[in-house]
């Protein structure tokens, strides 16, 4: 088995492996929880598009996954703030003065 | 099967699925989620017949991959506008319905 | 030379694969929503954190590198902050059901 | 015998034009952004001018050279490059377009003022910067010869046209905006969808070249009912109209005259030039008999609920349904013509006559009732009565558009209708000529009840709510004047419609 | 080649399970959490299909902006899901659904393993002709040179979904900033997260910005990144939303488009057609047209997500 046979491998392995995770959406039962299945699931979709990229060599694919990187953050935070303004009670938000 | 006629496939699969959640779903999110599917549904089939047009070094054809940056954006834009439509409609009305309650009228001349 | 990088890559591809199986292991039996965040802030990062490191060697140096492991640490970033709204969210979702 | 576009090698002598006609109201729109406020009316209102100007020349060059104008941008040729091309049928909408959104710029100046005081107020901002954005769509869905800028050419004529809808920002407005948006956005996908099956079959989205290239088969057909059915969305044609009516009716009558008198037609041109020139071929007898089914359905669905209409501007709502219908009526008119090796001009023009002489006579009616229901205060049709009085050149504006929907000579819609019915009889599929004289029968009745009732005389010591400037009156009368004398058009001594249209044999040969 | 084709497979499968999920799940918050799921596998899909641009594209829009654009809603709406589920259809018409559907679905997929081989394809023709652009990367040359109309139309396209949003301000909000004020703790995590990551994501878009000319990327993967960066200041309450009658944002969003279409029309006189360019000068014109669409475009992506002005402006 050459290395970019295992790293095909690893990619799916790695792909199924968090996609299991995806269960955890399905069934809650906190919006955390939906929430942390799709961060486990972006960072491993994070790491199998590197194994991909390095096993065929594709170079760009490092662009992608910064990219990735960056904006996962930026869609929990999206959540984050989402799931605490939708209570409707924080005191540190106001709307119009 | 190859991976562009695969991947043409789970396209057309996915415009049915997004078709599906049009017609069923009455939330105007869901509508627009349904018919952001669609729209990757076709991207997707658009990216596949690019791939199939590979050819001279290239690892697809170089217009259609163009242009599906160009609807990505749109898509995009469109989501956004129906968004901030949907989100004015319930400050306004309290609730997202989009089944008209009496007989429509128009408010204004 | 090669077979030792190449055997590098293979351990620590395979070990960071492991830890990504852990993660969503972890996911879907621990009981409730702080420790399954607890279990897998830990998982996600060191399951990429060894792909990358695995990955390494297979790369182009130095622009290539780099880029991983910024990735890397992108990623290390968004999970650890993350990580922190979540949790306080999900506190705050339990004290006031 | 049918016809086919000529495929576009070079850039004809004023093909630049093309370009100004698409990227000067586009201009306008960036300028008026930044001037904002008192600036985008002044802006708009010069670049109508100037647009009126653009289209007359397009006219001149295009009837001056017998050949359809055509511009390749950046000096690509198609495939790889994107082409503009105006033939006949293109030129006579961008002169129609730019005549009806000169008339609604006019008669929208004293509706869409920026208040005293203010810097810059929402209504006016967003109504004048619209309108151009409106034009430069309409101007590039005429002109475009790629299938995928089109596709932008449909979405950049939604994303204009729904804030108009919901410019109240009342709640049945605003929904009225949101089912609007859906239903082009679904339409829009389709037509895309289509696209893209054009385009993995035979590798290019120019329209000439899939002429010469489409044929009968599976990829053809789907691509085909895809785009036809997201245009027909687009269009609310019966059973898609729904969404409609109240979209129409809810937006300010400057908004609903450009809605219903022109942005449906974007849609409707991109479906009859598929049909015409692109599926030529492909396309069935049987497949455009069911377009003028449904269109035979939309015209008497559509004029029985404008019968039991009781306020004016949803009465011109559900005309608009019926008279969408019309539209679609040519299109086994045409094909049988082509099957009969015959000539299909007189379908073609009575189609196109139809799309023109409804947008002058919708836009003028919906500026009516606009014009009423400052005068009143309200549009309740049963309670017109003091119109005739205060507003009497409106009035006869609305009995002028009215008689061209119905079809009295000589008005436009009485050509269209006329060339229609005949073109019916040579093809012996008289059925449609009937439903065309079911349907002016209804839209008479109507006409007649509104017109009635605002002749009554108003009751003692009634005085209007408000006074209406006489510019927005005349501007209301000259729209519809337009329309009524288009009939004219009869002594025209060239077939404009005709230019740029090669002919080509017919069907079933290669 | 059958490892490669089964990460195609399961990558497939996994597709079409979130997306089904997307629609089956009763709430909506949960399907818009799967959408940013559905981005992401998206993005990989594109890696499968040699279409690195539009990877990066989908990752920066498909995960980013318009996950966040509809988490965000989705958690305002929360109250009104009762109201939805009482609507939902009877059997009858998801049945027909389900019918239409699969009957559309089964009708494309004929089309699609009916479509021809060898595919015609542009490619050739794109790389005979690349060489007169001056970029390297074939899809900025046919986003710049070859279908530059297209490009131009699109920036008009966002432009105009702005002006939309826009629209739907309350009358009395006109010319105020977008969206609610946002007053977070100054040392809470997400303002730590605020300042550190921006500087690293600038630097990180504007690098996809500038290889787009001969590698994959371009100026709207990268603005996309930057706009990105921007809103995750703003939610954090480091900075606010600009008013939106200051004519100096007036003046960065229509600049783009107008710097295009002067350059356009400029190339009429100097290259002979509309969107061309004169020899030899390609490369530096589609760079200046990309540098001055950017700061349109990262206004206008940002400004849409934020959506409609909310505050009366200040006087």
């Amino acid at each position: 088995m050459t290395i970019p046979d295992f790293l095909l491998a690893a990619a799916v392995f790695v792909l199924a492996t968090v996609a299991l995770g995806l269960v955890r959406i399905l069934r809650g039962p906190e919006d955390a929880d939906r929430m942390m299945a799709t961060q486990l699931f972006g960072t491993g979709g994070i790491a199998a598009l590197l194994l991909l990229g390095v096993a065929t060599e594709a170079r760009a694919v490092l662009d992608v996954a910064l990219t990735l990187a960056l904006l996962a953050a930026f869609a929990s935070v999206a959540f984050v703030r989402s799931a605490s303004s939708s209570e409707g009670d924080d005191p540190k938000e106001t709307n119009s003065p | 099967m190859n991976t562009p006629t695969l991947f043409g496939l789970c396209a057309v699969a996915l415009v049915g699925v997004g078709l599906y959640g049009l017609i069923v779903n009455p939330q105007p999110l869901r509508k627009i989620l349904a018919f952001n599917l669609i729209g990757s549904g076709v991207f997707l089939l658009f990216g596949a017949i690019a791939r199939r047009g590979a050819a001279v070094g290239m690892g697809g054809d170089p217009v259609p991959q163009a242009l599906l940056i160009t609807g990505i954006v749109v898509a995009f834009s469109a989501t956004a506008l129906a968004v901030a439509l949907v989100l004015r409609l319930f400050d306004e009305a309290g609730s997202v319905t989009l089944a008209p309650d009496a007989p429509a009228e128009p408010p204004d001349a | 030379m090669s077979l030792v990088l190449d055997i590098f890559t293979i351990v620590a591809v395979s070990a960071g694969a492991f830890f990504f199986l852990a993660g969503t292991v972890g996911l879907l039996r621990f009981p409730d929503t702080l420790t399954r965040l607890h279990a897998l802030t830990k998982a996600d990062n060191l399951g990429l954190g060894l792909v990358v490191m695995g990955l390494l060697p297979q790369a182009e140096w130095p622009f290539d590198s780099i880029k991983l492991i910024a990735i890397w640490l992108f990623a290390l970033l968004a999970g650890a902050t993350v990580g922190q709204l979540m949790a306080r969210a999900a506190r705050r979702e339990q004290t006031t059901p | 015998m049918p016809h086919s576009l000529s495929t576009p090698d070079v850039t004809t002598p004023g093909g630049l034009l093309l370009v100004l006609a698409v990227l000067v109201p586009f201009v306008g729109v960036l300028a008026g952004m930044v001037l904002g406020g008192r600036g985008a009316r002044r802006v708009a209102l010069a670049t109508l001018a100037a647009g009126l100007a653009i289209a007359i020349a397009i006219a001149d060059t295009l009837v001056r050279s017998g050949a359809a104008v055509v511009y390749l941008l950046g000096g690509w040729t198609p495939p790889l490059g994107v082409a503009l091309r105006a033939d006949g049928l293109a030129v006579i909408m961008l002169l129609a377009v730019a005549v009806v959104i000169g008339g609604i710029g006019v008669y929208a100046r004293a509706d869409f003022g920026t208040p005293p005081g203010v810097r810059e107020a929402r209504a006016p901002f967003v109504f004048w910067t619209l309108l151009l954005a409106v034009w430069g769509s309409l101007n590039l869905v005429f002109v475009s010869g790629d299938l995928f800028t089109l596709y932008v050419a449909l979405e950049l004529l939604t994303f204009a046209g729904v804030p108009l809808v919901s410019l109240g920002g009342q709640p049945e407005t605003l929904r009225s905006a949101l089912r609007y948006l859906l239903y082009a956005l679904f339409g829009s996908v389709l037509y895309l969808l289509g696209a893209v099956l054009l385009y993995g079959a035979y590798g290019t989205l120019d329209i000439g070249l899939l002429a010469a290239r489409v044929h009968p088969e599976p990829v053809t057909w789907a691509a085909a009912a895809l785009m036809t059915v997201g245009l027909l969305a687009k269009t609310a044609l019966f059973p898609l109209h729904l969404w409609l009516p109240p979209a129409h009716a809810g937006a300010p009558a400057a908004a609903s005259a450009v809605l219903s008198g022109l942005v449906i037609k974007g849609s409707w041109f991109l479906a009859v030039r598929l049909w015409l020139d692109v599926f030529v071929g492909v396309v069935t007898l049987p497949s455009a008999q069911t377009l003028a089914a449904l269109g035979a359905a939309a015209i008497l669905v559509g004029n029985i609920v404008a019968l039991r209409q009781a306020r004016l501007k949803l009465l011109i709502a559900y005309s608009t349904v019926a008279q969408i219908g019309y539209l679609f009526l040519m299109f086994p008119l045409a094909a049988g013509l082509a099957a009969a090796q015959l000539d299909d001009a007189a379908a073609v023009n009575g189609g196109l006559l139809q799309a023109i002489s409804h947008a002058t006579a919708k836009a003028a009616m919906f500026m009516a009732a606009g014009l009423v229901y400052t005068t009143l205060g309200h549009d309740r049709i049963a309670d017109l009565r003091g119109v005739a009085r205060a507003l009497p050149m409106t009035l006869v504006a609305f009995a002028l558009g009215g008689a061209s929907l119905i079809g009295l000579p000589p008005s436009g819609g009485f050509l269209a209708k006329w060339l229609l019915v005949s073109a019916a009889i040579t093809t012996a599929q008289w059925w449609w000529a009937l439903v065309m004289l079911v349907g002016g029968l209804l839209t008479s009745a109507y006409v007649f009840i509104v017109v009635v009732r605002a002749l009554a005389p108003a009751p003692e010591g009634w005085t209007p709510k408000a006074s209406v400037p006489c510019y927005q009156q005349v501007a209301v009368l000259a729209l519809a004047l337009c329309s009524f004398l288009l009939g004219l058009a009869v002594l025209c001594p060239v077939d404009v419609a005709g230019i740029g249209r090669a002919v080509v044999p017919g069907i079933g040969s290669p | 080649m059958t490892l490669a084709l089964a990460v195609d497979i399961s990558l497939t499968l996994l597709v079409l399970a979130v997306a089904g999920w997307i629609i089956a799940v009763r709430d909506t918050f949960a399907a818009m959490i799967g959408f940013v799921a559905y981005g992401l596998l998206l993005a990989l899909v594109w890696v499968r299909l040699a279409a690195p641009d539009v990877a990066l594209t989908e990752a920066a829009i498909g995960g980013g902006l318009t996950g966040a654009l509809l988490i965000g809603a989705a958690a305002r709406l929360r109250g009104t899901e009762a109201a939805a589920r009482a609507e939902y259809p009877g059997a009858l018409t998801r049945t027909l659904a389900a019918v239409l559907a699969v009957t559309v679905a089964a009708a494309l997929a004929i089309g699609v393993l009916a479509l021809p081989d060898p595919t015609p394809t542009l490619a050739p023709a794109a790389a005979a002709n690349l060489a007169t652009t001056g970029v390297g990367n074939p899809v900025t040359a046919v986003l710049l040179a070859f279908r530059a109309m297209d490009t131009l139309l699109e920036a008009i396209v966002v432009l105009l979904a702005l002006l939309g949003v826009w629209s739907l301000a309350p009358d009395r909000a006109w010319g105020g900033c977008p969206g609610p004020r946002r007053l977070v703790d100054p040392d809470g995590v997400l303002a730590w997260l605020a300042r550190l990551l921006p500087p690293i994501g600038i630097v990180v878009g504007l690098y996809i910005f500038w290889i787009g000319a001969d590698l994959p990327g371009g100026k709207f993967q990268g603005a996309t990144i930057l706009a990105a960066m921007w809103l995750l200041v703003i939610w954090a309450g480091l900075a606010d939303t600009p008013p939106i009658s200051r004519t100096w944002l007036r003046v960065l969003l229509v600049a783009g488009p107008l710097v295009f279409i002067v350059i356009g029309f400029a190339g009429s006189i100097t290259a002979g057609a509309v969107l061309a360019y004169p020899e030899g000068h390609a490369k530096p014109l589609i760079v200046a047209i990309e540098i001055a669409l950017m700061p349109t475009l990262v206004l206008t992506l940002a400004l849409l997500v934020a959506g409609a002005p909310q505050r009366i402006p200040p006087q």
